[in-house]
């Protein structure tokens, strides 16, 4: 089937914000601590996806060279740029992911809750 | 303060829209990024350093210093993780045990 | 840096306390003999410093010297003229007294923390005379903002409740003065482009009405805090719980007198005697000077509290300084810069006897000094002559510069203000003279025996009298305050003196 | 739900395990080993590695640190990250620039040494990815020691 | 290779971040947020990134759904929203 | 080509990694490690600050000799060796600071802290020598990620504050990438030079409007500018003393120093004043944030929440200079950096330094300390004045540029809260040392209190203390040292109006 009206409406960059707007809902809205988490997760691939989108050409291939294609014309492979920028990207929003579940793991062992409020509440309680 | 930051989204996404009205379109040959620096490591990849894949070209020689700055992000990481969810004691004569000290003869775990 | 024109003297004379600071606080509470040495060195280094430039001021040479550029284009330099030499002469020959005045109180009164105390009083007096010799406005205010904090040890200084609360409110005090000097001195910077001190000004007038009252009314208030003009002078008298000494140096000569000082450099230097009367700053200035005299003196007359007795009165005689130089007349002017002296002379005798009859008896009220007169007759004569020269009684200094403040006032055709001097002289003698006869005069069973304080601070006490005494019956003497006082104003209007200082 | 601390009593399981762990290991180094002519590389071949030394973890529970001692994953991590480091290093001391792969070598040919270069610079990223994650996963496995 | 595809897979991308964050059991979260990953590396794939399809792939969808699975096992599953 | 542009990040991580791998073993040498990393680090950023300084040129460093855009780019400038030398200096203050805290509230995890320290460090200087917006970007996260590590050291509550500060960076880093994403695909390439010339041309693109706002707000969070603050006050109060002598003086500036970079090298001169009121709008918003975090330090109790608000307040003064767009409040702003970073680390080492002793953190409880260790409450009185803005010290001086630009730009509102907020400050920090000084036995307010009864700091935390309370004075009284061999080309472009 033919939709043409998806590509007049840039369609990607609408439901990529959207996917991004996902992310920041999980992290703002959510009060549990590990949804904010996955929703930081959310966020950060929807910023790979915008990458990776502008990274393609209307009819190139990926960016391994094709002996059959040469290397001369370069609208015949995807631009490999943001693909690094993605896979390094990608490892950073990883490594953060990880660190976060660490706090999480040992903020659950000190309170024994993930959710904002209580946690917020015990805090308090066990301050004074 | 739900309301509140739902606007806020509201806000952010249709300032991001707006902004992406001046983006080339999807797939688009003739976008800066398509023509920009691009064009060099689709061109010169395998003359520079006989590696067909230009992804890793660009990863490992043009753009190194980024890749090893991921990895330094990496171990950062794993020191991170180790640093925050990990104590060690010192031992009843005085020396230091190792990275996961409680844990020797231990099970696994540890933990519950 | 090294340029031919440097000068080693003022250099000497600002840096030598605070090099004695850090070694009195280095040589510490258990030497203090050794620790005391370090003051009286340096003080007598300090004055001989400044007194060595009086002849050269006098035949109108200048001192330079420019030690580090503190800003693009702004110098922390320092330079000697009349002005500062004045203000500096007393500082510095006064700072030789209360030290050994010092000595015998903090001893007498066994003291805590006196290391600490004599590294801030020596702090105090560094920065003293610095702002005496300021080549310009920024290392004028640097000079006044050390000032400002480095007094705030010594108001807290008894660490009582209550000296912490008059702390907290006099560095409340100073620091919105500070901040308020350093806004004005961004405007200076910004509608002048310099802030090199000049006799009769560098603003002028085409920099705009509006600004050049935003910054007179930040640099009122920066020193009008400090001069204790009202309605900024409650922290004064509340900074009295400090130890007499700091009261008497600090509160009756160089803090209060900074403030008092800046106003001169203000009205002299900064924005000349025509346009501070131009825009019509000056006719403001001296109303609130006036007001503050008249009510300070009555405040006064309402306190039994000695030293708050004086206080008030240092308030009220802080104004007639700035009064003076308000009116902008010469005559007034020179009665204003010579009453920086004479005041400093009468009053530091005065709270002189305050501390040494606290010390000596414990006694703070005035209306328990009945007849102590007998007890301590040199004590309580010193003070007969400080007060009746307050009250402006011939022979004694304050009859001099009081009678050019109100030739000034006639001069000026303000002849209100010649009434506030009459009234608020008579309101001297009323708050002031009981005290004497008081002590003299009334009899009380306790104290027969004639015992003064120790010699320490009988001979400090002695020597300002003379001062004071001297300043009235030979104006123009050793120290030849006078003729500085007469330079000042012909630098700053132009008016050449007489004999006699007839204009 | 099952602690993913403790191990799985299963022969069978234990066996497919100890079979299956060098060949992912082998494929993982092939992906590592490989990433000029195809995707893949560093990374992609590291997290391989670290998922069979979590297969280990999981199935074979504490007989695995026998195998791969918990201190281990930093360790190489660190070693790993250092060498790339050095490599980077390497060209300097010839006068070239940091990660100059193609002076890290004086007279070669500079486009062969670019490519050894990319290569050993993703076999350093290979066993540091492994390394690293591993030993995330033994520090996350802990549960937070107080 | 630019059809239609990724506009459904996006739309099923949103579907699935919109589930992982709204299902109030955990579990069940961090496993659709784990399809949500693989699916984003098809997603690269059919986009022409094969590189990045792959690591996303492995470390998306696979090292950190097993992260998330062990920290989840020191958890309470249930989530209040 | 001089290797110092890249000596500074690589020889941090060779020294991180190295003494990483010897901290698995011995806490002892590698804090030995971070130490020379840390001292060789400052070496070669004086030697390229001299370089950059007195020998003229901007130094161009192509890592892999691939020549930008193909490569990355470093470029140390004179903004640039002056973060490097500030960043490594108090790095180097810091480690040799560090032991005894350390050993005292980090259970022996000490090890690996110190690698932390210098991959912290490592990541910071990266982002001042960086030519390419997206190694920005790295570098931005690997300091982050070891920052994360040393912040949640310490007390109770320092992991929960810690997530937060990892959620808001997150953020943070996250609206950074974006921007980059949408500048990438508006102009077509990652350098700054590059940018620097093609961004003329696209100045009406809503896509480059949107991509410097974004990067602004990603990088603002990271400073936490006034409304992005809430991760701060938290983490700061919660964290263990080593780190947080070292974040809170260095972390937050890098950020505006990325501000400023992207501002003068990457987006052309006036699209931050006139295109987009960015620089306007930061500037409202930092005057906002002076007032806030002065008045709420006055409310606090606790020492290091007192200084936490205290820096949202300071981060103010910089992000001032930076909406005041003229040179010489950005000259103010960029002496704050090293000012603030000099005070607060000072301030920050001197509670490392009570809470060893004493184990007290509330201000209430510091009654009696200026007489068991008057020469630490000498160097604390000397940052608190700085703090407040008392001549000479180097507080004073920012300040004062600051009130200088202010006035010459007719910025009244904004000269008004300058001046105010020396007042607001001297309130918060008269309060302690006016406890530090009472004294129980005189004093019937606080008669109740107990005194300390501690020793002094020990000579490895009085040394670092020491130089501190030097540097606030030196940097003071030879400001215009500073501000001529380094700050006056760096701001030379924003004089034609930019």
């Amino acid at each position: 089937m033919t939709v043409e009206f998806i590509e007049i409406a840039r369609y990607p960059y609408i439901l990529i914000v959207a996917l991004l707007l996902v992310g920041l809902y999980g992290m703002t809205v959510k009060r549990n601590l590990l949804k904010k988490v996955i929703g930081m997760t959310i966020f950060q691939t929807s910023i790979y996806l915008l990458f990776i989108q502008g990274a393609t050409k209307q009819g190139a291939t990926i960016p391994v060279l094709d002996p059959a294609l040469g290397n001369e014309d370069p609208t015949l492979y995807m631009n490999p740029l943001p693909q690094v920028i993605v896979l390094t990207a990608l490892v950073v929003g990883v490594a953060i992911t990880a660190v976060a579940l660490s706090l999480l793991v040992l903020l659950y062992r000190r309170y024994g809750t993930l959710d904002e409020v209580e946690l917020l509440r015990r805090m308090k309680e066990q301050a004074s | 303060m739900r309301f509140a930051s739902i606007l806020l989204l509201a806000a952010v996404g249709g300032f991001l829209l707006w902004g992406s009205g001046d983006l080339p379109q999807r797939g688009d040959p003739e976008s800066p990024a398509s023509t920009g620096i691009s064009t060099y490591y689709i061109q010169n990849a395998y003359h520079d350093s006989d590696t067909p894949n230009m992804v890793t070209a660009v990863l490992a020689d043009y753009r190194g210093f980024d890749t090893f700055g991921e990895a330094v992000v990496v171990t950062a990481a794993a020191l991170s993780c180790l640093v925050i969810l990990l104590r060690r004691r010192r031992r009843e004569d005085g020396s230091e045990t190792g990275v996961f000290p409680d844990l020797d003869g231990d099970a696994p775990g540890g933990a519950a | 840096m090294m340029d031919p024109t440097f000068a080693w003297q003022p250099v000497v004379a600002v840096f030598v306390s605070a090099v004695a600071a850090i070694l009195l606080s280095l040589t510490g509470e258990k030497r203090r003999n050794l620790r005391d040495s370090w003051t009286i060195l340096a003080a007598l280094i300090k004055f001989g410093a400044v007194f060595s430039m009086v002849p050269g001021v006098l035949a109108g040479e200048t001192f330079e010297a420019t030690l580090v550029e503190i800003s693009p284009g702004i110098e922390f330099a320092l330079r000697v003229d009349a002005a500062g030499i004045l203000f500096a002469m007393s500082a510095s020959f006064l700072w030789i007294l209360t030290s050994f005045y010092a000595f015998g109180y903090m001893r007498g009164g066994n003291e805590v923390k006196q290391t600490r105390f004599f590294a801030m009083l020596a702090t105090c007096l560094s920065a003293t005379i610095g702002l005496c010799f300021s080549a310009n406005l920024f290392t004028f205010v640097v000079f006044y903002e050390i000032l400002s904090i480095a007094t705030y040890p010594l108001v807290t200084h008894s660490g009582s409740d209550k000296a912490y609360a008059m702390g907290r409110q006099y560095l409340i005090y100073a620091i919105t003065a500070g901040m308020a000097l350093v806004a004005g001195m961004a405007l200076v910077w910004q509608a002048a482009g310099t802030l090199e001190f000049q006799p009769g000004g560098f603003l002028d007038a085409d920099m705009g009405t509006g600004m050049l009252w935003a910054i007179f009314l930040c640099f009122a208030i920066g020193f009008g805090v400090k001069a204790g003009v009202m309605p900024l002078h409650s922290w004064l008298p509340n900074a009295m719980i400090a130890p007499t000494p700091v009261s008497a140096l600090l509160h009756a000569v160089a803090v209060v007198k900074a403030g008092v000082f800046g106003f001169v450099r203000l009205t002299g230097y900064t924005f000349g005697p025509e346009l501070m009367g131009a825009i019509g700053a000056a006719a403001a200035l001296a109303a609130f000077a006036g007001a503050t005299i008249l009510l300070a003196s009555f405040i006064a007359l309402t306190k039994d509290d000695l030293k708050a007795r004086l206080a008030y009165s240092t308030v009220g005689h802080l104004s007639y300084i700035v009064l003076g130089i308000a009116l902008l007349t010469p005559q007034a002017m020179l009665g204003g810069a010579y009453h920086m002296v004479t005041h400093a002379a009468m009053k530091i005798t005065l709270f002189f006897c305050a501390g040494a009859i606290y010390v000596h008896t414990g006694k703070k009220k005035i209306s328990q000094l009945d007849g102590i007169g007998r007890q301590m007759p040199l004590t309580l004569a010193a003070f007969t002559v400080g007060a009746v020269g307050l009250v402006g009684v011939p022979t004694v200094g304050g009859f001099i510069s009081k009678w050019y403040l109100a030739a000034g006032a006639v001069d000026a055709g303000q002849l209100i203000f010649l009434g506030v001097f009459l009234v608020s002289g008579l309101l001297n003698a009323a708050y002031l003279l009981p005290i004497a006869t008081r002590a003299f005069l009334r009899t009380s069973e306790d104290h027969p025996v004639r015992n003064e304080a120790s010699p320490l601070m009988v001979v400090p006490i002695a020597v300002t009298m003379l001062l004071a005494l001297m300043l009235g019956l030979h104006p123009d003497g050793i120290f030849q305050f006078f003729s500085i006082a007469e330079l000042i104003v012909s630098d700053v209007t132009g008016t050449t003196f007489g004999e006699g200082g007839t204009p | 739900m099952k602690s993913l601390t403790s191990h799985y009593d299963s022969l069978f399981l234990h066996v497919v395990t100890k079979a299956i762990v060098p060949l992912i290991q082998i494929f993982a180094l092939y992906v590592i080993t490989h990433g000029h002519y195809s995707p893949g590389g560093g990374f992609q071949g590291g997290v391989m590695m670290a998922a069979s030394i979590l297969l280990l973890r999981i199935t074979l529970g504490e007989a695995s640190y026998r195998r791969f001692p918990r201190e281990a994953g930093l360790a190489i991590a660190g070693v790993a990250t250092l060498l790339f480091c050095l490599l980077g290093f390497a060209s300097v001391v010839f006068g070239g620039n940091f990660l100059e792969y193609g002076m890290a070598v004086p007279g070669a040919d500079p486009v062969r040494l670019r490519y050894w270069g990319i290569f050993w610079a993703e076999v350093f990223i290979g066993f540091l990815v492994w390394g690293a994650l591993v030993a995330i996963y033994d520090a996350l496995v802990t549960g937070g020691v107080e | 290779m630019i059809g239609q595809l990724d506009f459904w897979l996006m739309l099923v991308l949103l579907l699935f971040a919109l589930i992982a964050l709204e299902v109030r059991d955990l579990l069940a979260a961090v496993g659709v947020l784990t399809g949500y990953s693989f699916l984003m590396a098809l997603l690269f794939a059919e986009l022409g990134a094969p590189d990045v399809a792959l690591t996303e792939a492995a470390l998306g969808a696979g090292l950190t759904g097993v992260f998330f699975l062990v920290a989840l096992s020191f958890f309470d599953r249930e989530s209040e929203d | 080509m001089s290797q110092i542009p890249a000596l500074i990040p690589t020889s941090l991580l060779l020294f991180a990694l190295v003494s990483l791998l010897v901290g698995l073993r011995s806490a002892r040498g590698a804090q030995l490690l971070a130490v020379a990393g840390m001292l060789f680090a400052f070496g070669v950023s004086a030697l390229g600050l001299r370089e950059v300084a007195f020998g003229g040129d901007t130094l161009r460093y192509a890592v892999g000799n691939w020549l930008p855009p193909i490569g990355i780019e470093f470029v140390f400038d004179s903004l640039a060796a002056y973060m490097t030398t500030l960043l490594t200096f108090t790095g180097a203050v810091v480690t040799v600071y560090a032991p005894k805290a350390l050993a005292a509230e980090t259970d022996g995890r000490q090890g690996m802290v110190y690698p932390s320290m210098l991959l912290v460090l490592a990541g910071l200087t990266g982002m001042c020598v960086t030519g390419d917006i997206f190694n920005l970007y790295v570098f931005l996260e690997v300091a982050a990620l070891a920052a994360y590590a040393l912040l949640a050291l310490g007390e109770r509550g320092a992991p929960v504050a810690t997530l937060r500060y990892l959620l808001f960076g997150a953020v943070g880093g996250g609206f950074y990438l974006l921007g980059v994403a949408y500048l990438y695909f508006a102009a077509g390439t990652l350098n700054m030079a590059e940018l620097a010339t093609l961004l003329p041309e696209l100045q009406e693109s809503r896509a480059v409007i949107v991509a410097a706002v974004l990067m602004v707000l990603g990088l603002a969070i990271k400073m936490a500018l006034f409304p992005m603050h809430f991760w701060l006050p938290d983490v700061y109060t919660n964290t263990a003393s080593v780190p947080a002598a070292l974040i809170a003086p260095i972390m937050t500036k890098v950020s505006a120093y990325a501000i400023i970079r992207l501002w003068l090298d990457v987006f052309p001169p006036g699209f931050f004043t006139e295109g987009v009121p960015i620089a306007a709008a930061i500037g409202w918003f930092s005057a906002a944030g002076i007032l806030y975090g002065s008045v709420l330090a006055i409310a606090q109790h606790d020492y290091r929440r007192m200084l936490a608000y205290s820096s949202v307040g300071q981060l103010g003064y910089i992000g001032l200079g930076i909406g005041l767009a003229n040179p010489i409040a950005m000259v103010g702003a960029l002496l704050h950096i090293v000012n603030h970073a000099f005070m607060k680390g000072l301030l920050f080492m001197v509670g490392g330094v009570i809470k060893l002793r004493t184990g007290r953190t509330r201000i209430p409880e510091f009654v009696g300390i200026g007489r068991a260790m008057p020469w630490t409450m000498v160097a604390f009185t000397i940052g608190a004045l700085a703090m407040v803005g008392i001549p000479p010290t180097a507080g004073f001086f920012s300040k004062w540029y600051l009130l200088l630009g202010s006035a010459e730009a007719g910025a009244w509102v904004w000269f008004a809260v300058i001046v105010a907020s020396s007042l607001l400050s001297a309130i918060y920090f008269f309060r302690v040392i006016e406890m530090i000084y009472r004294d129980p036995e005189r004093d019937s307010a606080v008669k109740d209190r107990e005194p300390v009864e501690a020793d002094g700091a020990p000579v490895s935390m009085a040394v670092p203390i020491g130089i501190m309370a030097g540097g606030i004075m030196v940097a003071g009284i030879f400001n215009v040292l500073i501000v001529r061999a380094l700050l006056e080309s760096v701001v030379a472009p924003l004089a034609g109006g930019g």
